[in-house]
């Protein structure tokens, strides 16, 4: 792996971080419109998997997006003046937390339904192959463990594997949706063998590992790129927060579990082994985690700094063209 | 005393803060919130009838990975299942994976072999999840298999914006569910109202759909303590007016209710006809408040196209055309998705003033 | 030559059985069924943009089990994309399994990443197992998103009763799409307006759903023999009247005719107006004809509450209240599922029977 | 197997084979009212199953409905007269082929959205388990191979596994959907294997022999009472007619295809096993067919001379109670 890209991961992850911590704060300041859904700790997912990625392609993702769209390449600013929102946010205001996206950067949204993009995802795969050689883009698929009991999610992998098309799935494991466990709600301790119901490659990988994560996604990847098909990666992994930003944990999860994860921090293993395999030094971390500090305060000014949406965006963009008006009747 | 008999809502001037004596209120009962009131519904009806079971995501709010017992940690959502797990057991308060189709289609099939399900599907706008077993099934057994069945089908859900949840969770489209044949629709409006409504729809033999609006789960009311049923299709008078009838549903009734505080100001005289329950519906109260006030604005935070906003005014213009002294007005939610942005999401909502200037424009004031 | 220009239909007076010369019609065309019109349609607009494609389930007709090619033994679900997938291949006519919710979602995946996606839903009922990517990626998304991308997809599907499909086959509830902001709908009601919209469909930039009601595809018509887009929005007059205005949508609009015919024969003159799409629609037809003949009747296949039926009435309650002489009626289905048995089924449908004697209740005759 | 048993099965399966050639004979001089899906060539599957069953179990079907019908008890006089929508009717006519239901028979109804109707069944086994020893009923879902891409499959299969339900998935895998072959839309060539999915036993079964799908389904039934939850059958079957009446398969199926079934037809090869094992002699499998053929005949003319449903019908049925009118605008 290329010095670039190790500093690309850690600036990645400790983006996400910091952008979960500063976007709760914010929340709790009471300057979010609405509900969040931080995903710190889970991390390693999107920037091991993303990593791979180019901006050609094209991923899918949920209410807990806020790291998809870091390791896909958003700006932060526009994203937490999203949050707040904003005019100048990713989506004018108008979307919020669970609706972030930017095509330009083949990002095709945060989706508040609850394996809802999954399908999007498989769509995007189908335009990269119905474009054959002048696409090599692929898609990828970002849900969670309890999304894998919605059928269109049984579906997706089914349409996607009959039609080889290039995208991967990747579950996303911390063992919770809201409070319920994956143990209780999934019929199998093994989603990523799941695969084999539609004969494509399953692989369960440690979530809370980027370098595990890259290698898993590499493989997947150039699996989609060679027109080989989809991939099922299921990623185990743990959300530290709880389950949006006013939900405490402990009432549904017991603390040992919590600590066992935070051991294995994907941020501090990183650390660890690129200091002891002497690929960066902690000068290098620091001023990575400095830069980053500057661009959260500099985000969450942007986004303070930033102007109400106009009343009139109430009623554009619900159609390109439309020729009956769109106001309330008042 | 347990109140036996339906009471016809049409007869009560409920105010939606304070209590009120009048028909119906002769009985104990206390000022709770809307939440609150819902939850002990629930509790009675599961100790009225062992065949009522809930079902829903989080109902039980997670379990112990040891022990594997329900843990209640969320109360359900909005708190509406608050307790009752530890009451009653799992397996009447059944919680469920994220599979609104699957789970929905397993209650119709519970109601069609003999039990009550009453199921909690969180926000309204999941409803399109598992809308297929809704509206094929659910809807249509009945009638398809010849009257041979029944579906004894409670669901749950709540609309509306203002909360900051943005366009797939803040719907308020119970439209689409009252133009469905075989599906009934309740749109309570305060704490009174859901524990009559919701009793109803638990002890109704056909599939009723209860809608729950974000605004007013909070909110108190007067609510009496024993366990009673309103008739469902009954709307109900929350003022008395001579000038214009403003007709609202769900939380527009409350929106309403202001207007024609703010009316009452200005010396215009509003009545307000709460409709509670969107299918059947009282065309009865309509056309008789109509017909005597010769005015009407229809309030609705759902989007105006083929709503029941519409159905009202289509209704009005055919049955009470004759006495109609204006246009029939329609105050609505815009027809676009419900944005995030704090201010347009209020935007996006009826408000009060809305409805006052609809009212001044109609009466030609200012 | 081509017809570039969109035509506008509202000048048409164009008889539904027979080729008629007039605005629009100074072109080369011929006589055909509605459904050969359908298939030409789609297949001059897969000629016209290498970004359209279609999706469906037995579209291009199974598949050779040894050679693996399709087949197209069944000319795709009411033959139409018969003979397409022959020309333009399988990536093009991509044959999809029984996951509505999930080739609906990959078709507004692909519309999203810069194709032009038509989904063939075979029957209009099915629509409610892909109802929530409809209605909440389809349909949101360039709103929830704040107008960085668009969704130029289009589906079609067979509605309506007629041919003994029975509850979950016979459905005819465009007005629920209507309903939904972001989405539009169009109702086509014979060869010349189903080629004009259907094209309009699938050059659109937003998600158009083009209804087609199963007892106009054997009709036959006139039809322009060169690609041309009739506007999505607009309505057209099928007769010009003095003493009331029926309207019509989808197959409703034959109809109408048919009662005005009957109608005539009683020397009642009555309009004829053909709505043509549901969202948006045209608001300037209606008002214009309803300010003339000061009476209307609105005939409807679908269920009656919070219908297009509803919503026009209310219109009309609203905007042409003024030039009312009589009560708004609404002609439409009743509030149940569609029964199997022919009689009970015919009597589920308007009839022109219905629209003759409700005009005649209207007039004060017999 | 007692000789009663034998016989059952024998009259059953024939039955189900007459009332299909019946059905369509009547369905093209067009007394059917509307399309009708028939079954035979694959009577092993109903008969197999409903073997183990009593009116006391439920069972969900599909478009393809009269064989779970028949195989469950139904009377073939009202399922005839409501094929013909006549007020005799199994639902007054009202619902026709795609809708016969006898809930006094545990028969919860043909349907005709694709696996609409598994959801059904695991309701049914969920009342069954929340009536506890009072109970001890089971559900069993019919659905066809094509069904296997609808979500709610995957959904109804996590749920019965994690609620430990008593119901049986039979999947009647006769290797068409319409004219989609299932190498086409299906994403693996063992169906069963897919109970992996949901860490319950699946079992694929030669469904053109009635011995082989009474096996399996004994065990499935003796696992469902006991509580041990559910299983997958996936039984390989044929339908010898198109998809619908009017449906010509010889345009989407390889004619030897079709022989090679017809060599395995399950009816003639019973008929071979109990006379070589001398369970049961030519002339008592020679007294069922002739029974039939008087029943057959008997249900034809019922259906006939029964009037068709008062208009009223038209009205009633839609709620067990409504305060407004349902009678349309008119
Ligand atoms: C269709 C639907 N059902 C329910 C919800 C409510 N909900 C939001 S997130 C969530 C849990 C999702 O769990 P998982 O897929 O594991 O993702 P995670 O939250 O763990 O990231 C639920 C039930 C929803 N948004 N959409
Ligand atoms: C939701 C839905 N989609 C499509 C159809 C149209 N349709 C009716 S039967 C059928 C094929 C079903 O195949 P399978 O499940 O294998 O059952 P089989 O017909 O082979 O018995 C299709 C696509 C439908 N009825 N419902
Ligand atoms: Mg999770
Ligand atoms: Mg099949």
């Amino acid at each position: 792996m290329t010095k670039q890209k190790l500093r690309w991961m850690y600036e990645t992850m400790y983006r996400i971080r910091r952008f979960e911590e500063t976007m709760l704060e914010q929340t709790f300041r009471g300057n979010a419109m609405g509900v969040t859904h931080p995903s710190d700790g889970q991390e390693a997912v999107p920037t091991g998997i993303c990593a791979h990625l180019t901006e050609r392609d094209w991923i899918g993702s949920t209410h807990r997006g806020h790291g998809h769209c870091i390791a896909k390449g958003l700006d932060t600013k526009a994203m937490m003046a999203e949050i707040m929102g904003r005019y100048t946010g990713q989506c004018k205001g108008k979307g919020g937390s669970m609706h972030i996206a930017d095509f330009s950067k083949g990002m095709l949204g945060a989706n508040a339904i609850v394996g809802a993009s999954v399908p999007l995802a498989v769509g995007a795969a189908l335009t990269a192959k119905y474009r054959g050689a002048e696409s090599d883009s692929i898609g990828v698929a970002f849900f969670g463990d309890g999304a894998t009991s919605q059928g269109i999610v049984h579906e997706s992998m089914n349409l996607a594997a009959i039609w080889d098309l290039p995208v991967i799935f990747a579950c996303e494991n911390n063992q919770y949706a809201e409070a319920t466990p994956a143990w209780y709600a999934v019929s199998t301790d093994d989603i990523s063998a799941r695969a084999d119901s539609y004969g494509i490659p399953g692989v369960q990988v440690d979530g809370m590992d980027v370098f595990a994560v890259y290698e898993a996604a590499a493989e997947a990847v150039q699996r989609a790129r060679a027109g080989e098909g989809p991939t099922l990666l299921e990623l185990r992994t743990y959300r530290y927060h709880g389950h949006f930003h006013a939900d405490d944990p402990k009432k549904y999860r017991r603390s040992d579990e919590e600590e066992e994860y935070r051991e294995r921090d994907c941020i501090r293993r990183f650390e660890q082994v690129v200091i002891s395999q002497q690929h960066m030094n902690e000068d290098e971390l620091c001023g990575v985690r400095d830069m980053i500090e500057t661009e959260m305060q500099e985000a969450v000014e942007f986004a303070l700094n930033s102007p109400m949406p106009p009343i009139e965006e109430l009623y554009s963009d619900v159609y390109v063209e439309y020729s009956n008006p769109v106001q309330g009747l008042r | 005393m347990t109140i036996t008999q339906a009471i016809d809502p049409k007869h009560l001037l409920n105010d939606l803060e304070v209590p009120q004596i009048g028909p119906g209120y002769d009985v104990p009962g206390s000022v709770v919130r809307y939440r609150d009131a819902f939850n002990q519904t629930l509790r009675d009806e599961l100790n009225r009838d062992p065949d009522v079971f809930i079902m829903g995501e989080d109902i039980s709010g997670g379990f112990d990975r040891e022990t594997k017992e329900p843990l209640d940690a969320w109360g359900g959502p909005f708190a509406a299942t608050k307790g009752l797990v530890q009451d009653f057991g799992p397996e009447r308060i059944r919680d469920a994976p994220i599979s609104e189709a699957g789970f929905v289609g397993a209650a119709v099939g519970a109601a069609l072999t003999g039990l009550r399900p009453v199921v909690d599907l969180m926000y309204f706008d999941f409803v399109t999840v598992a809308y297929d077993q809704l509206l094929s099934n659910a809807a249509k057994s009945r009638y398809m298999f010849g009257g041979q069945t029944k579906v004894p089908l409670t669901l749950f859900a709540r609309s509306g914006g203002g909360t900051g949840h943005a366009a797939q969770h803040s719907e308020s489209f119970y439209s689409m569910l009252a133009h469905i044949p075989g599906l009934k629709v309740a749109v309570p409006s305060d704490p009174y109202t859901v524990r009559g409504l919701l009793a109803a729809a638990i002890r109704d033999d056909d599939p009723v759909f209860l809608v729950n609006d974000k605004k007013l789960i909070n909110m108190e009311g007067f609510a009496p303590e024993e366990p009673f049923v309103l008739p469902l299709g009954k709307g109900r008078y929350l003022r008395h007016g001579e000038d214009v009838t403003l007709i609202g549903m769900s939380y527009t009734s409350v929106v309403c209710k202001q207007a024609a505080d703010a009316l009452h100001e200005e010396g215009i005289s509003a009545e307000v006809v709460d409709m509670l329950s969107l299918s059947p519906f009282d065309e009865d109260i309509i056309l008789e408040s109509v017909s005597k006030t010769n005015r009407v604005v229809i309030v609705d935070e759902d989007t105006p196209r083929a709503s029941m906003a519409s159905e009202f005014a289509a209704i009005i213009a055919d049955k009470a055309f004759d006495y109609l002294d204006a246009p029939v007005k329609r105050v609505t939610g815009p027809h676009t998705p419900v944005p995030y942005n704090k201010g347009l999401e209020t935007a996006f909502m009826p408000q009060p003033d809305d409805v006052v200037g609809t009212v001044k424009r109609m009466l030609g004031i200012e």
